[in-house]
């Protein structure tokens, strides 16, 4: 299914996106307001308050020295895992089901990513000092310790971060060009800069092709890589049910089952709000749908190789923690993860689930539900049960945790939602090359263009 | 029609160079404040000279701060020290004077501290003045001053004003002079 | 300033006949503007190399070299024993070297994109808004009125919807 | 350049200027506060900014005076250490003693003297002159020694040796009363009445854990708090481990495992009270094996004739072949040591108990050896036992008290509000008392009620001195120096007493002005009795030297000679213990012990104590009543499940903790907590068991068997999250803790390699 | 010397393990179970000497206690075979610490006297180090922990207070140790006599359980406790190397 037939012509696509742009409901307005406010209420001033007082407005205590606020950013670069990472792979493989939603997907990745920075700051306990961990030439003549994990962390999500911006940039220099030539005003100088003065000869065409194609083929490892390391920050330690090999790939596969989710909630979102019915169909929710079938098996198969190992090594200390995780203070948690994550995505079996939107929707939200649980329980069970059991003890987030992670999605919410009304949100160009180029007979004189 | 990025840029200007002036304005006033203001050098209570002391008089530094020599904490004379000589020296000047009220009503002058580490650092005086560095080192050309300010010798001889109590100054001089465990971290901080 | 002769066309195909005829008519340096990348551009205005790739290249090869620069050097500029590893420690310093490698290989393939694109544009280049819209758009500068008036045949023969001239200055 | 009009070109100049001006006040702003260098007017000559001063001086915090040497700098006490040159201590300190600095800087402190306001309602005090404090009190005195009334004035105390006691004493006799009484919740009258009876010994013998090769304990607590817990320690250290190829066995007898009984070898649950029996059954069976044979062999064959061990094992629920191989192995092994107190002495039969563990150590030799126990000479300077006071005295106080035959009552350190059971109704006592003056340092509860505060220094601020007891079977002494000048506007309990006999017109007999002027006119007296290389020094030097080394010793020459008196070994013998209350109506018996951190209460109010985990069940900043696992579960009750504890006399309610280590039908409560005032650290937490205890007495010395009452436990359906530092206390087979058999070359040190670098020089 | 002869050395020398140089002292400590009473002794002492806060009852509720030196117990057994183990358990300061690999900024590392330092003013508070060390034995403060005054005249001139936000463990009373080498040098000795340093657990101790001395010195104390056949090392299985030797209790 290379190309996909609209009902309609090239200049639609124009009015439907520069549209989604330019003119803007109050339903906007009021989201926006919504988003913001909850963001600042709930995100930022209990975060100044734990400023203020020390990291003990959190829950953590002594085993559990981390704690929600760790999960979520591992939640957050998970989630951001499928944005580039995927269209980088469909670009290359060049599929062209995924032209219509791709940018969305990459938007979430960039998002997702800014949140995940922010935990860091939130998470250390001196946040102040946190450029500490940057190398940079300083009086003191030190440097950070480059055989940490955590710096390996500051080095990935750096690289990462810049280049998905760059991605999601040089992807949508054409269509910043097209909606330079529809707007006027501020925007149209902000397009105008945006655009780079692009004017689609085709010279730039052909560079924009190979710059983009090298930089999906960079940041494939690249992302690879990221959440391999972020599973180090864990598996490098000597923590029961931690220090495990499986962990890399257990994350990745983790990162991109629930970012696909979370582009099907986005989908879904856009698709609804946004009033682009036509661009986002039944297909993209069906090859979503397998693709997060696939993914869901896999994750399902790594999860009972963990308790596998667990169970094959014997050792005092990983029963304990495997019979905590699946018994313990935490268990409940841990069926629902397992009820979210592995049994509901069987559903998606049926090609009537994959292809309905809401349940789809239903499931997404779900699966992402569970994904977090797991990053959760990952900290909080094993930390709990370690080497030595008079040092036990329970971790239970307090309520500035709590209101903190429910303000970062707000704050990705409020992001996205700046996103939309800067970025054109469905690739014009790419939905264009999906569908019928003109053909040889001489049709009524184009459509006029205010230019 | 034509394309081009110049008039957006045109349009931007102003708001581009307001931004750079307020930036560039921002930093050179810190760095301004940093280099021509001396470091701290608040009144005392007392108008105690160093120069008259340790520069005229040629005064021995430990002398007056005994402790140095045997102590981590330099330590302040005692009033007792000062009125030592002073019931015989210059008995009359207003400032000794003054001295003397402190003496006679058994309070102690309460100085401002001027030469401040953090708290996290344990520097002890013995060991540096018992390696024979000078307290100029650190403590500046104090013989020249009339009223103490925080300033240091650098390395290379030429005096800083300013805060130059930074940990790189330590480093440099423990590097120098190959100190035993000179860069290990726990040397300074406890 | 230059002027240019300008041939709108509603297809892609058409647009490309006309452009090998006027370079056939001896015409240089021609562009065509659309809004979808096409195919088949090299056939009529010849191959196209990139030298995106060297930058790509060099960037990965510069950041990998500094990379492993950077961690092996502050770990020697005040060596701190960790962990029992030596100052010098493979394993991790590899990862840096492997993550400053395609940081810098995104960063050059961006320089190498704007080198080679010769974008942004700083010049008021010659452009048809339609073209970012539906239109494919063949442009070629002619200087005299009677190159113009060839260049105008070819583009109308071609089955141009609309041909024009227009000044715009070199890109 | 592009060209800029001219309010472009303004706008730009004035932004510029604000933001330097910005940056410049930015900086400002972050330059940090001057501090202060106050320097002294007079310099001082043991001052030294920046260096540590080591004072030399004694333990106050519980009765075993230990020595220590106070870190000093800057004029404020650092750090509490033991003094290594002490032979009681060695260097060794307990908890309590390290958090004696808590009690100098408590934030709770008395600092001035105080008077009752107004009509008095307890509690509120307002601020006096010492002067007017003094007067008050002197002024009485004076008027009730003019009227030779003075035995209406009683002296309570606690537990106090060397010149303060002596000068007490004197103060007393000044006055013309006998009611001096030295009261400590936990001084062993029937350890004292035990050895009084059995060697005819004023004295407890030194006890020599360090020598012994075989430790039997009757609920002797000796590593916590009994006598002398850090001594012990170091005795017990010693003969574990650092003695070539020779190991000591420890082996515990108590109801309740205590620290002792982890550490012992051996913990043997015997029903509470018949320890002595158990003792006795011992001795029965050395007896009768033979393993005895004095000349009075047939004496004691005849005295313990009904204690065979079956017969025993019946009472105390004992295995009889656990008995014999005990017997065997305590008589087989020399030097072998027995001891008994704690909860075995507070006992109907308490007194008993001990004659039957001495009894003991008679039939094993142990007595005069070394490694077993050893007498005390006199000491050196004056003793307190013959004025301790037990229980059924300071009963006898209240009583007199409500008889209105007390008019002042001077009270000194004790608690006895927290510290008597309210049977004692010694609260109400003090109400009829006209004038109840204290001169403790904290607002305790007694405190609270007394009509004339003079608050007295902590002992790290005044003068004063201390003979250990017991001895370390040579004479003992030391001087505690004042380590920092005082705080508050306090004064030293000597100094007050001293001040007041002035007052009342005693200055003829009693002229000091100050405690150190007649410590040194003590001290002047063991100078003389010192040999002629002591004496070739002055006494100053003296007096220097034992400041500096902060402890004296006298080696004493030769020991007495023991030699039993027939007619104790026909008076052997420990009648089953009796506790109020029926079976029926309550089944569990009490057993109140003296908790690690708080001993008998006293260390409630630093702040250190409280949030140290109790070493046995790791719970912080409460109480807690141990429960066997069995019994728990047959009552369905967990951890953290709140209890109401009733006694005939009383009831608590207080948390579950399953303790693994009790008997099924015993319950175990900390003493220390539960404090209606002392400050608000120990301020209404936990609970106090002493409140529920019934009155019941051992007969010989009116002691109170504290470990006597029984009590029912009722589930209350609450419930709390018990506060504790410790996860779960199981090790699941990892091997934390590991051990090895007595043969010590199991392992060897090849086993795990170690990996050793040698220096390169 | 050519340059690559130059380069070659320093490269040896840095991929040399553990030390890159040789040192005269290896802190070592030696813990004898059969003598630990669990009285908590060392506790209060490393509390006074290392100004450790009282968090206050609800923090350790929520399992916030700031103990440097712990006493773990663990119980054997059932009624009336019952017996309670206690084991000192304090930062072993491990020759191949998991704690120092992890932090990011090294505000911990091995030093040159085979100490695991840790240092407050570096620290950053991502607590990682306390996810990775075995022993659970470095502790966060989660607040500013404040005395009521005048406790604060008590707290020791020599240690740093720590404020909020930074990760705190056992240093072998460093303070003591810098103390010891300072009068070393006084009278210009090479290196502290064994004994003239103990760390405020091992100095009161009261049955002397703890021996604390210069591993590298083998006439020291603690070389022979850590020889002694009973010695043992705890999680050794994660061959964390440590520094701190346990002799095993005897059962009689």
């Amino acid at each position: 299914m290379t190309t996909e037939t609209f009902k309609l012509g090239y200049n639609d696509i124009h009015d439907d996106v520069v549209r989604s742009i330019v003119k803007t409901g109050p339903k906007y307005y009021i989201a926006l307001a919504t988003a913001g406010s909850i963001t600042l209420l709930c995100f930022f001033f209990p975060w100044f308050y734990q400023l203020y007082y020390g990291i003990g407005a959190a829950g953590m205590n002594h085993p559990g020295v981390w704690g929600t606020y760790l999960a979520s950013f591992i939640f957050w670069i998970g989630l951001s895992h499928s944005g580039t990472l995927l269209s980088c792979v469909l670009h290359l493989t060049n599929s062209s089901w995924r032209k219509a939603m791709y940018r969305s997907a990459e938007a979430m990745t960039l998002f997702s990513l800014v949140v995940a920075a922010t935990y860091v700051m939130v998470h250390v306990g001196r946040p102040w000092f946190v450029h500490w961990a940057v190398p940079y030439p300083n009086q003191m003549e030190l440097w950070p310790n480059f055989r940490s994990p955590l710096m390996f962390d500051v080095m990935a999500i750096a690289t990462y971060i810049t280049g998905s911006t760059i991605f999601i940039y040089m992807g949508s220099i054409p269509d910043f060009a097209a909606v330079r030539d529809r707007t006027s005003g501020w925007r149209n100088t902000m397009y105008t800069l945006l655009s780079l003065g692009w004017r689609g000869t085709d010279k730039e065409w052909h560079r924009l092709h190979w710059a983009y194609t090298f930089l999906a083929v960079l940041i494939i490892p690249l992302a690879v890589s990221v959440h391999s390391i972020v599973s180090w920050d864990f598996a490098m330690s000597i923590v029961p049910s931690l220090h495990q090999t499986i962990f890399a790939p257990y994350f990745v596969v983790g990162a991109i089952y629930s970012g696909t989710a979370g582009i099907v909630t986005v989908m879904f979102v856009l698709r609804k709000t946004m009033g682009f019915e036509q661009y986002i169909t039944k297909v993209h929710f069906d090859n979503l749908g397998k693709l997060l079938l696939v993914l869901s098996l896999i994750w399902t198969y790594i999860n009972g190789v963990e308790l596998f190992t667990a169970w094959y090594s014997g050792t005092s200390e990983e029963y304990e923690a495997l019979g905590y995780k699946l018994f313990g203070y935490y268990a409940w948690l841990y069926w629902e993860m397992i009820l979210f994550c592995a049994v509901a995505p069987l559903l998606m079996f049926s090609t009537r689930f994959r292809t309905s939107f809401v349940p789809m929707l239903i499931l997404s939200i779900a699966i992402n539900i569970g994904m977090f649980t797991e990053r959760f329980l990952i900290i909080a069970t094993s930390l709990s049960r370690q080497y030595l059991p008079d040092a036990w003890g329970v971790y239970v987030p307090s309520l500035v945790e709590i209101s903190i992670m429910v303000g970062s999605f707000a704050l990705f919410t409020t992001l996205f939602l700046v996103f939309v009304k800067i970025f054109p949100s469905v690739s014009m160009y790419e939905v264009k090359e999906t569908m019928a180029t003109p053909k040889m007979e001489p049709l009524a004189p184009a459509s006029g263009s205010p230019a | 029609m034509n394309v081009s990025i110049v008039p957006a840029l045109k349009v931007l200007r102003p708001a581009a160079m307001l931004v750079i002036v307020i930036l560039v304005g921002l930093v050179l006033g810190y760095w301004a404040n940093a280099t021509f203001v001396p470091g701290n050098s608040p009144e005392q209570p007392i108008a105690f000279s160093h120069k008259i002391h340790a520069g005229d008089n040629e005064v021995p530094c430990l002398y007056c701060h005994t402790q140095a020599r045997r102590s981590p904490s330099a330590g302040v004379p005692a009033v007792s020290k000062c009125v030592g000589c002073h019931l015989e020296v210059a008995t009359e000047k207003p400032q000794i004077r003054l001295l003397m009220s402190y003496w006679e009503n058994r309070e102690p002058i309460p100085w401002i501290k001027v030469h401040d580490l953090p708290d996290f650092v344990q520097f002890t005086h013995k060991r540096h003045v018992l390696a024979n560095i000078e307290c100029q080192t650190c403590h500046g050309p104090v013989e020249t001053m009339d009223r103490i300010t925080v300033s240091s010798r650098a390395v290379d001889g030429s005096a800083e004003v300013g805060h130059p109590w930074k940990m790189g100054l330590c480093l440099s001089c423990h590097r120098e002079n190959e100190v035993v465990n000179g860069t290990d971290c726990l040397t300074c901080h406890k | 300033m230059t002027s240019n002769v300008i041939g709108l066309f509603h297809d892609p195909e058409s647009a490309l006949t006309a452009a090998g005829e006027l370079k056939g008519a001896g015409f240089e340096s021609l562009e065509i503007m659309s809004p979808v990348p096409i195919h088949g551009v090299e056939a009529v205005l010849g191959k196209k190399k990139s030298v995106i790739k060297n930058f790509t290249f060099m960037g990965a090869l510069i950041g990998g070299i500094s990379g492993f620069a950077l961690a092996a050097g502050t770990a020697i500029a005040w060596p701190h024993p960790v962990g029992g590893r030596p100052i010098i420690t493979m394993p991790p310093f590899l990862i840096i070297t492997y993550e400053l490698t395609i940081l810098f290989g995104i960063l050059a393939t961006v320089l190498g994109f704007i080198v080679s694109s010769r974008l942004p544009a700083f010049r008021n280049r010659v452009y048809v808004p339609e073209s970012a819209v539906d239109k494919f758009v063949v442009t070629a500068p002619c200087d005299d009125a009677e190159h113009f008036k060839r260049a105008e045949a070819i583009l109308n023969q071609a089955g141009a919807e609309q041909v024009r001239a227009m000044s715009g200055e070199e890109s | 350049m592009p060209n800029i009009d001219r309010r472009e070109f303004l706008k730009l100049v004035g932004a510029g200027g604000v933001s330097v001006g910005g940056g410049f006040m930015l900086r400002e702003a972050n330059k940090d506060q001057p501090e202060y260098l106050i320097p002294h007017v007079l310099a001082p000559e043991d001052f030294s900014s920046g260096l540590d001063t080591f004072y030399n001086s004694v333990c106050s915090m519980c009765p075993a005076g230990c020595g220590i040497s106070v870190r000093t700098r800057e004029g404020r006490a650092k750090k509490i250490e033991g003094n290594p040159a002490h032979p009681v201590s060695q260097g060794g300190l307990c908890t309590l003693g390290q958090a004696g600095l808590q009690a100098l800087y408590n934030p709770d402190r008395l600092t001035a003297p105080m008077r009752r306001a107004g009509a008095g309602d307890a509690g509120s005090f307002e601020e006096i002159t010492w002067e007017q404090g003094l007067k008050q009190v002197g002024d009485r005195l004076d008027l009730l020694r003019a009227a030779r009334r003075g035995n209406r004035v009683a002296l309570l105390t606690q537990g106090v040796r060397g010149h303060l006691a002596q000068l007490l004493e004197s103060f007393m006799r000044q006055l013309g009363s006998s009611r001096l009484l030295h009261y400590d919740f936990d001084h062993p009258h029937t350890l004292y009445a035990a050895n009084q009876q059995f060697f005819g010994e004023s004295r407890l013998p030194y006890y020599d854990l360090a020598n012994t090769r075989l430790l039997l304990s009757f609920g002797a607590d000796y590593l916590n708090n009994w006598i002398s817990p850090v001594h012990h320690s170091l005795g017990f250290g010693e003969s574990r481990q650092s003695r070539p190829d020779v190991r000591a066995r420890f082996v515990q007898i108590e109801p309740r495992m205590s620290i002792s009984g982890a550490a012992a070898d051996e913990w043997i649950p015997a029903k509470p009270g018949t320890e002595g029996i158990l003792a006795l059954g011992m001795a029965h069976h050395i007896v009768a094996e033979g393993n005895y044979s004095g000349a009075d062999r047939g004496a004691w064959t005849t005295a313990l004739a009904d204690y065979t061990p079956d017969a025993v094992a019946e009472q105390t629920g004992v295995p009889a072949t656990t008995i014999t191989r005990l017997a065997d192995s305590f008589a087989d092994t020399a030097p072998s040591l027995a001891i008994g107190g704690g909860a075995a002495g507070n006992h109907s039969n308490g007194v008993d108990t001990l004659v039957a563990v001495n009894a003991l150590n008679y039939l094993a030799a142990n007595i005069g050896q070394e490694g077993g126990l050893v007498f005390n000479p006199e000491p050196a300077g004056p003793a307190s036992q013959q004025h301790q006071a037990s229980y059924s005295a300071m009963v006898e106080l209240a009583e007199a008290a409500r008889q209105g035959e007390i008019d002042v009552l001077i009270i000194n350190g004790t608690n006895p509000v927290f510290t008597l059971p309210p049977t004692a109704e010694f609260a109400e006592a003090l109400a009829q008392i006209p004038l109840v003056v204290s001169l403790s340092s904290f607002l305790d509860e007694t405190t609270a009620l007394a009509d004339v505060i003079l608050p007295s220094h902590t002992y790290l601020e005044s003068w004063g001195d201390d003979f250990p007891e017991p001895g370390m079977g040579f004479s003992v002494g030391a001087v505690s120096q004042p380590v920092v000048s005082p705080l508050y506007n306090t004064r030293g309990t000597g100094d007050i007493i001293l001040d007041l006999a002035r007052r009342m017109g005693a200055s003829s007999v009693i002229p000091w002005q100050s405690m150190e002027e007649f410590l040194k006119y003590g001290w002047r007296r063991i100078y003389q009795r010192g040999d002629a290389q002591t004496l070739a020094q002055d006494f100053d030097a003296f007096w220097t030297s034992v400041l500096k080394a902060g402890a004296w010793g006298e080696t004493t020459s030769g020991t007495t000679a023991f030699s039993l008196n027939p007619d104790v070994i026909a008076s052997i013998g420990v009648a089953p213990p009796e506790f109020s209350g029926s079976e029926e109506d309550y089944p569990f018996i009490l057993h109140p012990y003296l908790s690690a951190n708080f001993h008998d209460g006293r260390g409630a109010n630093l702040p250190w104590m409280q949030e140290l985990p109790d070493p046995m069940t790791s719970v912080v900043y409460g109480s807690w009543v141990e429960v066997n696992p069995v019994t728990a579960e047959q009552m369905e009750l967990s951890e953290g499940d709140l209890v109401d504890i009733q006694s005939p006399h009383g009831q608590l309610r207080v948390p579950v903790f399953i303790y693994p280590a009790i008997m099924p039908n015993v319950i175990a409560i900390p003493i220390g907590q539960g404090h209606g005032e002392y400050g608000r650290y120990a301020k209404d937490r936990g609970v106090n068991p002493i409140e529920i205890l019934s009155p019941q007495l051992e007969p010989i010395t009116g002691n109170l068997a504290s470990s006597a009452t029984r009590v029912s436990l009722t589930a209350t359906g609450g419930r709390v999250k018990l506060v504790k530092t410790s996860g779960v206390s199981r090790d699941l087979g990892r091997d934390i803790v590991q051990h090895t058999g007595a043969g010590v070359e199991v392992s060897s040190a090849v086993d795990n390699s170690i990996p050793i670098t040698e220096v390169t020089t | 010397m050519s340059f690559f002869s130059r380069f070659m050395d320093g490269w040896r020398k840095y991929r040399k393990p553990g030390y890159y140089e040789e040192f005269d002292y290896h802190w070592t400590m030696a813990i004898d179970l059969d003598k630990c009473t669990g009285c908590e002794a060392c506790m209060t002492a490393c509390q006074a000497e290392n100004n450790i806060p009282v968090v206050g009852e609800e923090e350790v509720a929520r399992g916030r206690e700031m103990q440097w030196i712990r006493v773990e117990r663990y119980w054997e057994g059932e009624y009336p075979n019952a017996k309670l183990n206690f084991i000192p358990m304090m930062c072993q300061h491990c020759d191949a610490a998991p704690c120092e690999t992890v932090c990011p900024v090294a505000a911990t590392y091995h030093n040159q006297d085979g100490l695991n330092a840790q240092i407050y003013n570096r620290c950053i508070g991502t607590r990682a180090c306390a996810v990775y060390c075995p022993y659970e034995v470095r502790y966060f403060n989660y607040y500013d922990h404040g005395w009521d005054s005048p406790l604060e005249q008590q707290l020791n001139p020599d240690v740093t207070v720590r404020g909020k936000g930074v990760m705190e463990k056992c240093t072998f009373c460093i303070q003591r140790i810098r103390q010891a080498k300072d009068m070393a040098k006084d009278d210009d000795r090479r290196r502290v006599q064994d004994g003239e340093v103990q760390p405020a657990c091992v100095q009161t101790c009261p049955t002397k359980a703890l021996v604390f001395g210069n591993r590298k010195d083998r006439e020291s104390e603690v070389y022979q406790s850590m020889t002694d056949p009973r010695n043992y090392r705890v999680l050794d299985e994660l061959n964390t190397d440590s520094s701190v030797f346990y002799l095993k209790k005897v059962d009689a």
